[in-house]
């Protein structure tokens, strides 16, 4: 039976025993489980298992759904960089983006079909799509994008030790990966049009004088700062999942000059957006916030939402992690590029959450009242479910496709 | 030959399997095929009776369809059996004398989601029944209607597709937007 | 005279409403009168304020004096059916939403709707809702259901649509007639009609001899989140400079902890 | 209308170029096939998969350059460097002992331990080396290709199974099979080598093996085990016949995987 | 060589592509999409044809005239019937939904002894044995909603016909006696706690008036009223009578507290005015401003069938009760009738619900809700001249359900029918020939005289219409009754130091609609809810939202706190409480 394992795992690395594994992996199942469980509940006796409601239309899921899309995004950020850009160091890391960029997606998707409240009719968009909705270009750029993923997960599938041995697999993967290019062209496109529809999502909501924000064209200004900040947090993520994948499983996995680049190129990118993002919210609270009859300040005036929010969303979690990623010195030191990284990441919860739910939050008629909103425990299990599939999936990557390149060599 | 050529066979032959399947056979599971109760001659009433489509089938006052009649209007002129065929006897001791409403099929049936007005597409768009009913009006026999299993809607085509509804609208200039048509 | 036909040649009608804030009384007859006409079941068990479905809701405002200077007000809250830019039917994924060129009626269809919610996110007004349960009613009221309207699934958002329903029964009459036209007060809605202080007023604001618009163009009258730009056609009127301050003004206060 | 144009236009035409590219990759894949290109691919997509430490230059072997890693996936017939370097000074004549490894200089090696021995008659014999034949010393199983088969450089000329091991071994050059051996012969197969000459530019000889196969016995002994540094060659230096069984601790498939060039 | 897996796969393979090429997958897309349309559990509306008819509400006392929109005979809507003199064309929300009401929970579906089904006959034997051993000092009564209708007839001749019987009312009933109020006119109306904007006589024609006189509202409650009255008297709890001597004075001219005199000018100068609601002193305010039988003021009427105020008669002297308890919205003070039961009483509840006077009753006789059987509604309340409808059954009556008068004539072994008596009544208007008849269907009036014969009249009525009588030039002298509704003052104690006072609240029978409505808008706070000022809270340690427990004398109860700083300090409001001291506590 271990060798039936063994023989399916990259040769020349180690890998935890197979009982260990099964340790390991035991409690991530039961967590899906349970998850399934309650999205099963919300599939069958409907969306009342939730705690949304007409006030609070939209709840955890989509802050799920646009916070995971978000770190997602070094899938298509490396590939950009690697195929488009040449950066060959990344190598080191595609594999390994490719998979969390699909695991975040597919994890999505899934999410949103729990979410809608007729999935039967999930397919009407495609027939009948309104072209002006944000959310008909995420459902568009977003289904495409997941093919794209899935096409690009199949070479690293077909690389697995026992695939490999089929000689017409090896041919094709072979041909596959000299067209990468085109792909990850593709990719790029499709996710810079989501990542900032998923923005413009509530960029253009012009009665919601919290969300709405003015823009250029068809896109509010939401649309460009949600690409930027995918941008950043994409490699901040990549950084900090295989930082904390050697770490469990006690082994070098890339040379030690990748994440700090890695690093960098999120600081670049993080501060671009940071600088941005602050101008654009000095714009809305003395123009666009009071042009609709909103002081900008009534939107902080209810506790707890105040205004730390932003300072924290801005400084704490913008600024700083971006210096830090942009000095040398530190970036060199793992503990400083690794919380640096998580600040990133923490960053871009926040900037969704503020977004996705203090807009719903907010009164906007005058005789209204501030909402709270607490989602129910089968929201909950199906937000886990959603992490647990993640982790599933990619320790089983992990273990029996090469994610790491490098692995191989460091680990003698 | 077989075996040098044995992948591309198979897969032709799953292929030519799953077309026959589904062009033969799905479309057989799909529909139920709901006979009607009354064996009615539209032609009989039409030449017999001399009897015109608004006879039965006609406006009320306030602009709302009758569409299939009640049983009272057949025991209108049944009271008495017209005629000694066996069909006749039946559906007079089964309905008319019991004072039973007959089942009937329709095979039109609008989705509940539907407005669709008669009175419109008579008395101003001057649509002939033919148009839409075709020669039904004449038949001697009245065909099952076709139900879909799944949807279980009256299916005919000619009458549960939008698109046509939407087509004729365009051509004619008639309102278009969703609520016209759907309530 | 104004037309319901999208005929080339034949005027499209802008209808709306005007409500006399110091007539209501907040009885709540317009909310009864809109849930029966429009086959809005009644709440289940664990239903709450913010799941249940009331396509007409009636607000109610104070003037925020404490004992013994308060007063207060109503405010009846429908679809504002928005005029410009429409927040929910620019953002439906789907066409589910469309704003009808020859009534101005924004039109909810509950058979396209995905459910996905993004419209009532949009809405202002908090005048859409969604249906959280499958429709239920006791046993043997479903006998009252209206048949001119499809009552609706779980999983679909709905809102007012001024008793769609009245209007194609209105032009099934006028059909009836030999008219393609409307005469004013020939479809009224239901709550326009329930409304035992006669507050509201119903019509076309293109016409204008309409008493709404003449309501419309009245000094005391006004639109809630007018500043939007979105062109509601629910038009508000009150003499009380309170009432009109809390119904149009954000509040100041941060009263909650 | 012209919003959806444009909107539906671009989603249709990133749907063609998704399918475009996949049914591209397909095609291409099956016209390899029919070329027969197979083996040369798999070698193609094998070679980067190989650790570093498997994929050096011979000239580095040599010493002639500090660091380099093979860019030809070992077919130095298309390697220009290589050329210039052979012309400018051609490997002299070794000794056939190395750590009592006995390799003839009459015959060339490939960095898969295969050697091949060109016949007066225009075949050319094809074995395992003193190394690799150690490495699987009385197979459980050889798998021969039939007489008549087409073999080709780098692609798999044959298959052997040892303790768990299956091992390919790379074939030295392009021919069809005319003869196959075995282990007891001393020789695997004699091959027509292919335009009737038997083109060795890619392989090993003379004064090369002594540094190539130092290089080797220490990947070996890493393989054998990673930990320890201790010398695991019996009686002073002289591997024994059988490592397998001398190492019984071994993960042979590791060891055969990396001395075999299997990723 | 056999099948392999790889065969298998080859073949699956093909299939699925040639499935592609099928309708198959398309057509299940499809049709699963428009399944969700008619999803299972989607009721569909009843279609056909569409009738309009016509009948009179009689949930309350105001009688309007209805209008109803029936499929295949069945009522789906309700409407108002335009120009209808008494209800102006409008209808309440209850009055909206009254075709919900057959299918309410909580319904009398049997008759019931002690809670168990028994036959009607049995009920009728026992009940008249119970009578039959009355014994001396002990009476019979008749708990009557809503005397002057033919049913209180029927009641009447039943006891006229028992040595010792008493046909009573409930204290609230006929709070202006033989009077009417000559809205139309009044220019000024001093409340004491009648609930004018929300549901006082009928809405429609107080509301049609609303923007002619001036509303004071005098009470404790921050009621809807009072939020929405031209002046709002916040008066201490049972302080009416003080209050209304109060105004009496500074309308005489003699010193007040400077509310009583603004009251009192407001009266004043707003002619004809009148004050409702505060008993004894609000009479003596009428009395003042000579507002009893003058335009404006209250006018008397014919047709006044008086009853005994149940509170007026001796303890412990009733030995029989039947109580009638309409489909009334506003429910029964349990605690005044029953002081008055004598040792073990038969209390015989002519109801339709189980959850009102049923509770304490021996026997339940199941009436039939609003619209599920012939009835009739007498005189508006508060109508200047005698009225008189027919509500038509637009249901089919449930089985073994019993109108109160047909159980009543079943009693009194009388044959004939209920719908005889009513039909007498149309004969007796006919007969007088005095006022006009208004038709529903179309919005005509026309003379009594005008009718050919007390048939057509019938007729006329059964389809929709409402008589009323011709106003009376009567020098009648006497003034308003003295009873009527009035608080008794609530004293806060040490161990009381609140006071409890009730607050609008929702009708306890009503469509489940319309509690749903109420529930989700927060129109109508519910009987759980204790509102009080945020001051009064904080000093009694409770939280607005909390729960709290609160404590009156002989009884205690678990509410939700509001906090509601419109809400007088030192008093909880919560809907349908009577008025006493109370504490409370958080829970």
């Amino acid at each position: 039976m271990p060798d039936v394992d063994t023989q399916r795992m990259p040769r020349g690395v180690r890998r935890s025993s197979p009982r260990q594994f099964l340790l390991w992996i035991l409690p991530w199942c039961a967590l899906l489980a349970f998850g399934l469980y309650g999205a099963g509940l919300c599939l069958v006796k409907g969306l009342n298992q939730t705690n949304m409601d007409n006030r609070f239309a939209f709840g955890l899921w989509i802050f799920l759904d646009l916070t995971v899309i978000a770190l997602g995004a070094g899938a298509f950020f490396t590939g950009f960089l690697l195929y488009i850009f040449k950066k060959n160091e990344l190598k080191a890391v595609i594999n390994s983006a490719v998979v969390i960029g699909f695991i975040c997606y597919s994890g999505a998707v899934a999410a949103l079909l729990v979410d809608v409240g007729q999935p039967l009719r999930f397919w009407f968009t495609f027939w009948h799509p309104n072209v002006h909705s944000m959310l008909t270009e995420v459902t568009f750029c977003i289904s495409c994008y997941l093919t794209v993923l899935f096409i690009e997960y199949i070479p690293i599938l077909l690389k697995n030790r026992k695939m490999r041995q089929v000689p017409s697999f090896l041919v094709f993967e072979f041909e596959l990966h000299k067209l990468m290019p085109v792909l990850a062209g593709v990719g790029t496109f499709l996710s810079f049009f989501h990542q900032g529809s998923l923005g413009g999502l509530y960029g253009v909501l012009r009665a919601r004088p919290f969300a709405f924000r003015e823009g250029f064209a068809i896109w509010p200004s939401t649309f460009f700062l949600f690409i930027l900040s995918a941008a950043a947090a994409g490699p901040a993520f990549i950084l900090l999942t295989t930082w904390l994948v050697s770490k469990i499983s006690r082994k070098p996995l890339v040379r030690p000059e990748v994440l700090p680049l890695l690093g960098r190129i999120s600081g670049i990118l993080l501060l671009a957006y940071i600088l941005l993002k602050a101008i654009d919210t000095l714009v809305w609270i003395n123009s666009t916030s009071p042009a609709r009859g909103f002081a900008a300040h009534q939107f902080y005036a209810w506790k707890p939402f105040g205004a730390w929010i932003l300072f924290v969303e801005i400084v704490a979690f913008g600024l700083l992690p971006a210096l830090i990623l942009l000095r040398r010195r530190l970036r060199q030191s793992t503990p400083w590029l690794v919380s640096a990284a998580g600040l990133v990441c923490l960053g871009i919860a926040t900037n969704r959450f503020v977004l996705t739910i203090q807009t719903l939050a907010l009164p906007t008629l005058p005789f209204d009242r501030f909402l709270t909103y607490l989602p129910s425990w089968q929201e909950t299990a199906t937000f886990l479910a959603v992490a647990a599939y993640g982790v599933l999936v990619y320790s089983l990557s992990f273990r029996y496709l090469t994610l790491f390149p490098q692995e191989k060599d460091l680990s003698c | 030959m077989f075996q040098e050529h044995r992948g591309q066979i198979l897969f032709l032959g799953g292929a030519l399997a799953a077309l026959v399947a589904g062009w033969g056979g799905f479309p057989a599971v799909l529909f139920q095929r709901e006979p009607q109760p009354v064996a009615f001659s539209h032609k009989i009433h039409a030449e017999k009776a001399g009897a015109k489509c608004d006879d039965c089938h006609f406006l009320r006052a306030d602009g709302t369809f009758t569409g299939i009649p009640t049983l009272d209007k057949c025991s209108g002129c049944h009271a008495q059996p017209m005629g000694t065929t066996a069909e006749e006897k039946r559906f007079m001791d089964r309905y008319v004398t019991r004072n039973r409403e007959i089942p009937w099929q329709v095979y039109t049936r609008q989705p509940e989601n539907v407005y669709f007005s008669h009175v419109f597409h008579i008395k101003l768009a001057h649509l002939d029944c033919r148009q839409c009913h075709g020669r039904q009006g004449q038949s001697d026999a009245l065909g099952p209607a076709r139900v879909n299993r799944i949807s279980a809607y009256s299916g005919s085509p000619q009458f549960q597709n939008m698109d046509a509804c939407e087509n004729c609208h365009r051509q004619r200039g008639a309102a278009n937007s969703c609520l016209a048509c759907h309530k | 005279m104004n037309t319901t036909s999208s005929r080339p040649g034949t005027k499209p009608a802008r209808y709306g409403m005007a409500v006399d804030l110091d007539r209501c009384t907040g009885c709540g007859a317009c909310m009864i009168a809109c849930a029966v006409e429009n086959n809005v079941a009644p709440a289940g068990p664990d239903a709450t304020p913010r799941t249940g479905i009331t396509w007409m809701r009636v607000y109610q405002i104070s003037n925020g004096a404490p004992f013994p200077d308060s007063r207060a007000a109503f405010v009846p809250i429908l679809c504002q059916q928005c005029g410009k830019d429409t927040p929910c039917a620019a953002v439906c994924p789907q066409e589910a939403v469309e704003v009808d060129p020859a009534t101005g009626i924004v039109d909810q269809m509950p058979q396209r709707c995905l459910g996905c919610r993004y419209c009532m996110t949009a809405c202002p007004y908090h005048a859409r809702y969604f249906n959280w349960w499958d429709p239920r009613w006791p046993p043997g009221m479903e006998k009252t259901l209206n048949p001119d309207v499809a009552p609706r699934m779980r999983g679909v958002v709905e809102k007012c649509n001024f008793c769609h329903g009245r209007l194609h029964a209105a032009r099934d009459r006028a059909a009836a007639a030999g008219r393609r036209e409307l005469l004013p007060g020939e479809y009224v809605p239901a709550c326009v009609e329930a409304c035992p202080a006669g507050a509201m007023v119903f019509g076309d604001l293109d016409d204008a001899a309409s008493e709404v618009a003449r309501l419309a163009r009245d000094g005391h009258s006004f639109r809630i989140l007018e500043r939007l730009g979105t062109e509601p056609k629910i038009y508000y009127r009150t003499a009380r400079p309170w009432v009109r301050q809390a119904a149009t003004q954000q509040r100041k206060e941060t009263a909650n902890a | 209308m012209l919003s959806h144009i444009v909107f539906l236009g671009l989603f249709y035409s990133v749907l063609a170029v998704v399918s475009a590219t996949v049914g591209l990759s397909l095609f291409r894949a099956v016209q390899d096939f029919r070329a027969r290109r197979t083996e040369a691919i798999c070698w193609q997509a094998t070679f980067p998969d190989l650790p570093a430490r498997g994929r050096v230059c011979r000239h580095e072997l040599t010493g002639e350059f500090r660091h380099r890693t093979c860019d030809k996936a070992f077919d130095c017939r298309e390697c220009q460097t290589h050329a210039a370097l052979a012309a400018r000074h051609p490997p002299g004549p070794g000794e056939p002992d190395i750590f009592g490894l006995n390799f003839p200089l009459d015959r060339f090696y490939h960095r898969g331990h295969a050697w091949a021995h060109p016949e007066p008659d225009g075949t050319v014999t094809v074995g395992l080396d003193a190394l690799g034949a150690r490495l699987v010393a009385d197979p459980e199983a050889t798998e021969l290709p039939a007489v008549g088969a087409h073999i080709q450089t780098n692609g798999a000329a044959w298959h052997v199974r040892k303790r768990g091991a299956d091992v390919r071994v790379l074939s030295p050059l392009d021919g069809e099979v005319v003869a196959t051996g075995g282990s007891q012969h001393g020789w695997y197969l004699k091959v027509q080598p292919d335009g009737g000459r038997f083109d060795a530019r890619h392989l090993l000889r003379g004064a090369e093996i002594r540094p190539w196969i130092a290089r080797e016995t220490e990947r070996l002994q890493s393989a054998l085990d990673p930990t320890s540094q201790a010398l695991t060659m019996a009686d002073g230096g002289v591997l024994m016949d059988d490592l397998a069984t001398g190492h019984p601790e071994a993960d042979w498939d590791a060891v055969c995987s990396e001395m075999f060039l299997q990723p | 060589m056999g099948f392999t897996r790889r065969d298998l796969l080859r073949f699956s393979g093909g299939s699925a592509a040639g499935l592609l090429l099928t309708p198959v997958p398309w057509t299940l897309l499809h049709d699963t999409a428009v399944l969700t349309e008619n999803w299972p559990g989607v009721p569909r509306p009843r279609h056909g044809e569409i009738a309009t008819r016509y009948t009179t509400c009689t949930l309350c006392a105001a009688g309007c005239g209805v209008r109803a929109r029936c499929v295949e005979g069945q009522p789906v809507s309700l409407a108002g019937v335009a120009g209808h003199p008494g209800s102006r064309g409008a209808l309440c929300p209850a009055g909206l939904a009254g075709h919900h009401l057959t299918f309410c929970r909580g319904r009398a579906t049997e008759p019931l002894a002690k809670g168990k089904p028994v036959g009607i006959d049995h009920a009728l034997a026992s009940v008249s044995a119970a009578i039959a051993e009355c014994g001396s000092g002990e009476s019979v009564a008749i708990l009557d909603a809503r005397p002057g209708r033919a049913a209180s007839l029927v009641y009447r001749r039943f006891l006229a016909g028992l040595p010792k019987a008493v046909h009573c009312a409930p204290p609230d009933a006929q709070p202006y006696g033989g009077f009417g109020i000559d809205l139309e006119n009044t220019r000024a109306i001093l409340s004491f706690g009648a609930r004018v904007l929300d549901g006082w006589l009928s809405p429609g024609r107080v509301l049609a008036n609303r923007s002619c006189f001036q509303l004071i509202q005098a009470e404790a409650a921050y009621s809807r009223t009072a939020s929405l009255a031209d002046v709002w008297v916040p008066l201490p709890p049972g302080g009416e009578e003080t209050f209304a001597a109060a105004v009496a004075r500074a309308l005489q001219g003699d010193d007040a507290d400077a509310q009583a005199a603004h009251v009192a000018r407001i009266l004043l100068h707003n002619q004809p005015a009148i004050a409702i609601g505060g008993g004894a002193a609000a009479a003596r305010i009428n009395q003042i401003l000579g507002s009893v039988g003058r335009p404006g003021g209250f006018l008397p009427r014919r047709d006044f069938m008086p009853a005994t105020n149940i509170a007026a008669l001796p303890d412990h002297s009733i030995r029989v009760l039947l109580i009638e308890e309409p489909a009334a919205n506003d429910s029964l003070p349990w605690d005044v009738v029953a002081r008055k039961l004598a040792q073990n009483p038969m209390v015989v509840a002519l109801t339709p619900w189980l959850d009102g006077c049923a509770q304490h009753a021996d026997y339940v006789i199941p009436a039939p809700v609003y619209l599920e059987s012939l009835d009739e509604a007498p005189t508006p309340e508060g109508c200047t001249v005698a009225g008189f409808s027919l509500s038509p059954a637009l249901l089919p009556t449930p089985p073994k359900l019993m109108a109160p008068a047909e159980f009543i004539l079943r009693l009194a072994h009388d044959p004939s029918a209920y719908s005889e008596i009513l039909k007498q009544r149309v004969a007796a208007i006919k007969k007088e020939a005095r006022g006009t008849i208004f038709t529903y269907a179309d919005a005509k009036s026309t003379r009594v005289a005008d009718f050919a014969s007390a048939d057509d009249l019938w007729k006329a009525m059964l389809g929709g219409a409402a008589w009323f009588d011709d106003p009376i030039r009567s020098s009648r002298t006497e003034s308003l009754p003295r009873a009527g509704w009035s608080n008794p003052p609530a004293v806060p104690s040490p161990e009381y130091p609140l006071v409890l006072i009730s607050a609008d609240s929702p009708p306890p029978h009503g469509s489940p609609l319309m509690s749903k409505l109420y529930r989700e808008s927060g129109l109508r706070r519910s009987a759980i809810a204790a509102a009080v000022h945020p001051e009064t809270g904080r000093a009694h340690g409770l939280a607005d939202g909390g729960r709290a427990i609160v404590k009156i004398p002989g009884d205690s109860f678990t509410a939700q706190v509001i906090f509601d700083a419109a809400v007088m300090p030192g008093v909880i409001q919560s809907a349908g409480r009577a008025s006493s001291p109370a504490s409370i506590r958080r829970a």
